[in-house]
């Protein structure tokens, strides 16, 4: 047993963080906010050439070949990052939708229930089987042109500034099935808690730096243990989360992806409320970051699989 | 990221699997709780059993008497023991987990050689001399005096919280041997023997009604000089190095006892009809996640503690698995009052005295409020203060 | 409006307070708990003689006349000082159980599937209806003798030192009917709540007490912001408990009274709890009262009204 | 303890609500959240409203042009309006909530009878010149400089979190006036004209997108000597005098507004299906009894500063009912997400807005770390420190 990051696992990670760094850090995060630009084409081609969405498959099918557990690496920097787009859904169809793993194709989710995330931008669309997570098993998702369901969409006012959201019609016929395994539920709920943990971590850093630059009182208010231990309250909640979210990765358990996603949600919207607690008036600014993580996190906890559904996976699994 | 163990590690599970099923059957009765002496016989007939079969001090260096195993190994030990409801270290504690390992990294060959095979062959029980009822999460303020009187120390004071003190060889015992020196200058680290003259130990009833814990009162106790692990006012950093490095097995029992103890009321919520509540079960579920994640956590921290080699880790990380875990084992015995209902209030049903017994875990060994300040401080670097 | 204590509500407080003070301080109460004593006949005639069990009977009767809100005061009072016995029962027999009133009866309550507390010491029983708080009404509760059910109980070993229980099996036979107005129920829980108010205001005072005088780290623990937010957090539980508690008395109104036991229920035992951090290992020890007052709140937290059934009962009034 | 009303406190909500039936039918449309000049003029207009039908200033003192009505009227007042839903306050909040009653309190004759009649009468907003970015939490670390010269005062600095600064006629404002002094000591206050050179006003937007503060940047404005409040060097005893009593009537309008909110939660539950999640309407269940308690320690505090009298209660009590309260509502739109589902990422829909503006609730006006200070110092008497 080593449940550490091997050496190219780490290589990857920093790899990648330095290209988010590079083509989104803050300055170009900020502009494509203030643009209101979703998915940014010329990025996604590079995110694809990068192995972003084709990573996990065969090097054989022009893949990069690796495992889950570095798919969760990756999908962590993007949730650090608040890289937007819907990525997951894309990765997910790297394979069957052509283009998606080159990041020629853009791939959104369709969730019944749900509102469409970048419908609008779209090539495509994954229709996900009715499987609950509460142990109906998942039926095979389809894949259906986005086109002919956007024209019976309509745009929603979406919380986060960076993911449109669409109200779609229930899809009345079936569209093309695709050759999975039906595991692109659990999946896709691993590689979201992937990107809360990212979140929760991210927002972390942003409190404790807050907190040992801002002075009050005539001292930073880190040194006040209010402050203090709500930074070490976060740090808990994204370092649990992350032994929960690599160990699934590793077991692709979907109890313990269930696991994972509930104490990821849960690490991402509590760390970005307490970081924006930590930043005072600053954080309740359009300016600050913060509440570009916390409205991402709201989100991410009801994509894929909610908390509810989680509680009674992890419930059952006790008997 | 690799939960795989290793050939060699799954070797050593399958023959100490195979071990314990033969001599765990031939065990004798479990002691009465306040059966001092049944206890310590107990507690080191098992220690004598582990040593007989290579098992004793499975952590410590092999020059120390120990087997040198790993942190994986010893984590695959604690993990079988507890599945296979093997005795726990019980009285052997604080001989095989903090003084033992104090002087086999500080002590002289010829302390070592003194102290340490007693302890492997569970011949010689010790307990701990450290909190004071003036000092507790400050414990660098203890006032317990030693005073040189040639070659010996007189000492002076009380200790508080001392488990297993009725029935113990030895003490290791903090006391103040320079007071005019700052508060962490002036301590120094001795082996009290326990039937010396002047100890008095008085059981310290807990709100569980139990007497796990003593008050020791020493009046003018005469230790040797040369019972002085490492220099004179030098103690606190002799018993820091030992605490602040462990090799994130401290919990392995417990994270396998607390997933037991779910499991468990999970099935009493089905058979007493509770599990229909949605509230109930999905809080059941909620703790499935809490405790499959520290289980996870210390897997993450073993390894670490394998990889950072013999040196093991710095104690910081223990604070965010102490930090979680306490409050997660207090809210997993809320939940087994739930599950009970009006029986939680029966002492004699199951998980009423460990809900008692919990309330303990978010002050014992560190309160939370400090785990949350060492955080904060060592591992994020926030500036000390207010 | 006046929502404040009149003066005579005052006098009145002061002077069970005193009285309590006097026949069980501290001392007398820790001799208590190591002598084992539940119910002290003595002091119960004299807790009777106070006015305790006949407060609410009209004079005509023998009574004193007074109401809820003065019902509630005294038995916060109770729950400040640990007094142990059926004071509840007992209060709420007063009139149809002959010598409840006078303090010369104990009347413990038997409620379908919760243990009965000091059956042991009861002359009578008073065996409540079926009503379960939830909407179902509340069928009249009858009375029996204690001796013939005590035949077929079965003692408890309690957690609560100060409450002796006993299981019982169901009775068989209908017990004789009670002249009251089937209110048994929801004016237990308001009094279990002001017994729990009390509770949750002393667990306060000596966490106050402690902080302010426990030195650590060369300073009162109470200087400390960790320390000071817990106390803080304890007496906010406390004072909404306790305005919800007297609005409850002075309404009688059942959806009110569900809100005040929710709320007492939550300030005794998390005060309790807090209370107890606040005193670290000291608070661990059988010699300090904090885990009194925590059992006995854990206890009432189980009587008469539970937080489910009073959750359902206040999201009941939303409709 | 009488939650009854008296036959005067009965009559009062009578003729108040007799009123409202007849005036609120015929009030223009609400203004969009943008439109600055409209929302003054809407806000303006029913102030003018109220000081014709004789309730503008209800709570003022008799002599300052108020009605001197009593704590309890003023809650009847409030309630009632939110009931009817009446406009909110709004742009005269400062000036008839915190200006206006300082001015009262501490300003000159010829000070009270210049800037109290235009408040009544809702001829003249005010905003609030208090918080700096760099002075938060730590309001008396302010840095706005006010040099004399002359007859008047220069001056420089920025302020923040300023609401109504765009259609504001004056600003009270905290300004340093002797940076020698100890923090709290060189403090004045002043009452700008938001038209005066110098006056900088840029709409700071929040994290609800909206623009409801302002940024205030001040580049050497000249403030008359005369409109100094108080005595040089004495602004922080003047601004604190008023803050500091308070009646209890905060919040009445939010708490019943929040009670309103959460049967809406209810019904909408019930429509959508979700009502049958024990989870959910237990938890909605649990929220009904935190507002109705906060309701009744609403009338708690009330009554006390009714049996106080003039002088009002000290606004620690204040700091009670804050910390509940504002944690509450937050639950409140949590609670709300969770009914709405799915829909609650839909900024179009009731409450999602609330939920985000809700965020600032434990931040704003004391965040619930200084409310919990102020609690355990001033209410429990705790040491002040670290």
């Amino acid at each position: 047993m080593d449940f550490q990051l091997s050496d190219d696992q780490r290589a990857l990670r920093a790899g990648v963080r330095e290209l988010l760094a590079g083509r989104f850090g803050r300055d170009r995060m900020r502009a494509a906010l203030d643009a209101g630009t979703g998915v940014d084409r010329a990025l996604w081609r590079e995110l694809g050439e990068a192995g972003f969405f084709a990573l996990r498959l065969p090097e054989a099918e022009g893949g990069v070949g690796l495992g889950l557990p570095e798919a969760v690496l990756l999908f962590e920097e993007a949730g650090r990052s608040l890289l937007p787009g819907p990525l997951i859904a894309t990765h997910l169809a790297a394979g069957p939708v052509k283009g998606a793993a080159q990041g020629e194709a853009v791939v959104a989710v369709l969730d019944a229930g749900q509102p469409v995330a970048h419908l609008g931008e779209a090539d495509a669309l994954l229709v996900l089987g009715p499987g609950d997570g509460r142990g109906v098993p998942e039926e095979s998702a389809t894949v259906r042109e986005a086109a002919t369901v956007r024209e019976a969409a309509d745009p929603v006012r979406s919380i986060d500034p960076f993911t449109p959201l669409w109200r779609v019609a229930e899809p009345a016929e079936a569209g093309e099935p695709l050759p999975r395994d039906g595991r692109l539920r659990t999946e896709g709920a691993l590689l979201a808690a992937a990107e809360q943990l990212g979140s929760a971590a991210r927002t972390t850093e942003m409190a404790v730096q807050h907190a040992g630059a801002r002075e009050q009182f005539g001292a930073p208010i880190g040194s006040f243990q209010a402050v203090k231990h709500l930074c070490a309250g976060m740090l808990v909640r994204a370092e649990l989360a992350r032994c929960a979210v690599y160990a699934a990765a590793v077991t692709a358990d979907p109890v313990e992806i269930a696991g994972a996603k509930l104490l990821a949600d849960d690490a991402a919207v509590r760390n970005a409320r307490d970081c924006l607690q930590v930043h005072g008036g600053m954080g309740f600014t359009w300016e600050s970051d913060v509440h570009l993580h916390l409205k991402r996190a709201w989100l991410r906890s009801g994509q894929w699989l909610t908390a509810a559904a989680a509680e009674e996976v992890l419930a059952g699994n006790l008997c | 990221m690799d939960l795989a163990y290793t050939e060699e590690e799954q070797e050593f599970r399958a023959r100490l699997r195979a071990w314990l099923a033969t001599v765990l059957p031939a065990l004798p009765a479990k002691p009465a709780p306040d059966d001092w002496p049944g206890r310590r016989a107990y507690d080191t007939a098992w220690q004598r059993a582990l040593y007989d079969a290579g098992y004793a001090g499975l952590h410590w260096p092999v020059d120390a008497g120990g087997r040198g195993a790993t942190p994986t190994q010893h984590l695959i030990f604690l993990e079988e023991t507890e599945r296979a409801g093997a005795p726990y270290v019980g009285a052997n504690f604080v001989g095989l987990l903090h003084a033992g390992p104090t002087i086999a990294a500080e002590g002289t060959a010829e302390q070592r050689a003194r102290w340490l095979p007693p302890v492997l062959r569970g011949d010689e029980i010790w307990c701990q001399g450290f909190s004071e009822p003036e000092a507790g999460s400050d414990l660098a303020a203890l006032r317990t005096r030693a005073v040189r009187d040639g070659d010996h120390y007189v000492v002076s004071g009380s200790k508080i919280w001392t488990s297993h003190a009725e029935v113990a060889d030895w003490c290791e015992l903090l006391v103040r041997t320079d007071p005019a020196a700052p508060r962490h200058r002036g301590i120094s680290w001795l082996a009290m023997e326990m039937d010396a003259p002047g100890v008095t130990v008085r059981p310290l009833r807990t709100l569980a009604g139990s007497t796990e814990f003593a008050e020791m009162f020493l009046d003018e106790v005469r230790v040797p000089v040369s019972h002085r692990v490492g220099a004179e006012n030098d103690g606190w950093r002799v018993t820091m190095v030992t605490l602040s490095f462990e090799r994130g097995t401290a919990f392995v029992g417990e994270v396998v006892a607390c997933r037991r103890t779910l499991a468990a009321l999970a099935a009493e919520a089905r058979r007493n009809g509770r599990w229909d509540d949605p509230v109930l079960r999905r809080g059941l579920g909620r703790l499935n996640a809490e405790f499959r994640a520290l289980w996870r956590l210390t897997q993450w921290n073993v390894s670490e503690a394998q990889r950072a080699g013999s040196g093991g880790v710095p104690g910081t990380g223990g604070s965010v698995f102490k930090l979680r875990y306490s409050h997660a084992r207090q809210e997993l015995y809320e939940a087994a009052a739930e599950v009970l209902g009006a029986d939680s209030a029966d002492l004699d049903r199951e998980w009423a005295l460990d809900r008692l017994s919990s309330l303990s875990y978010t002050i014992a060994a560190g309160t939370s409020q400090i785990q949350r300040n060492i955080v904060a401080e060592r591992i994020l670097g926030l500036p000390k203060g207010r």
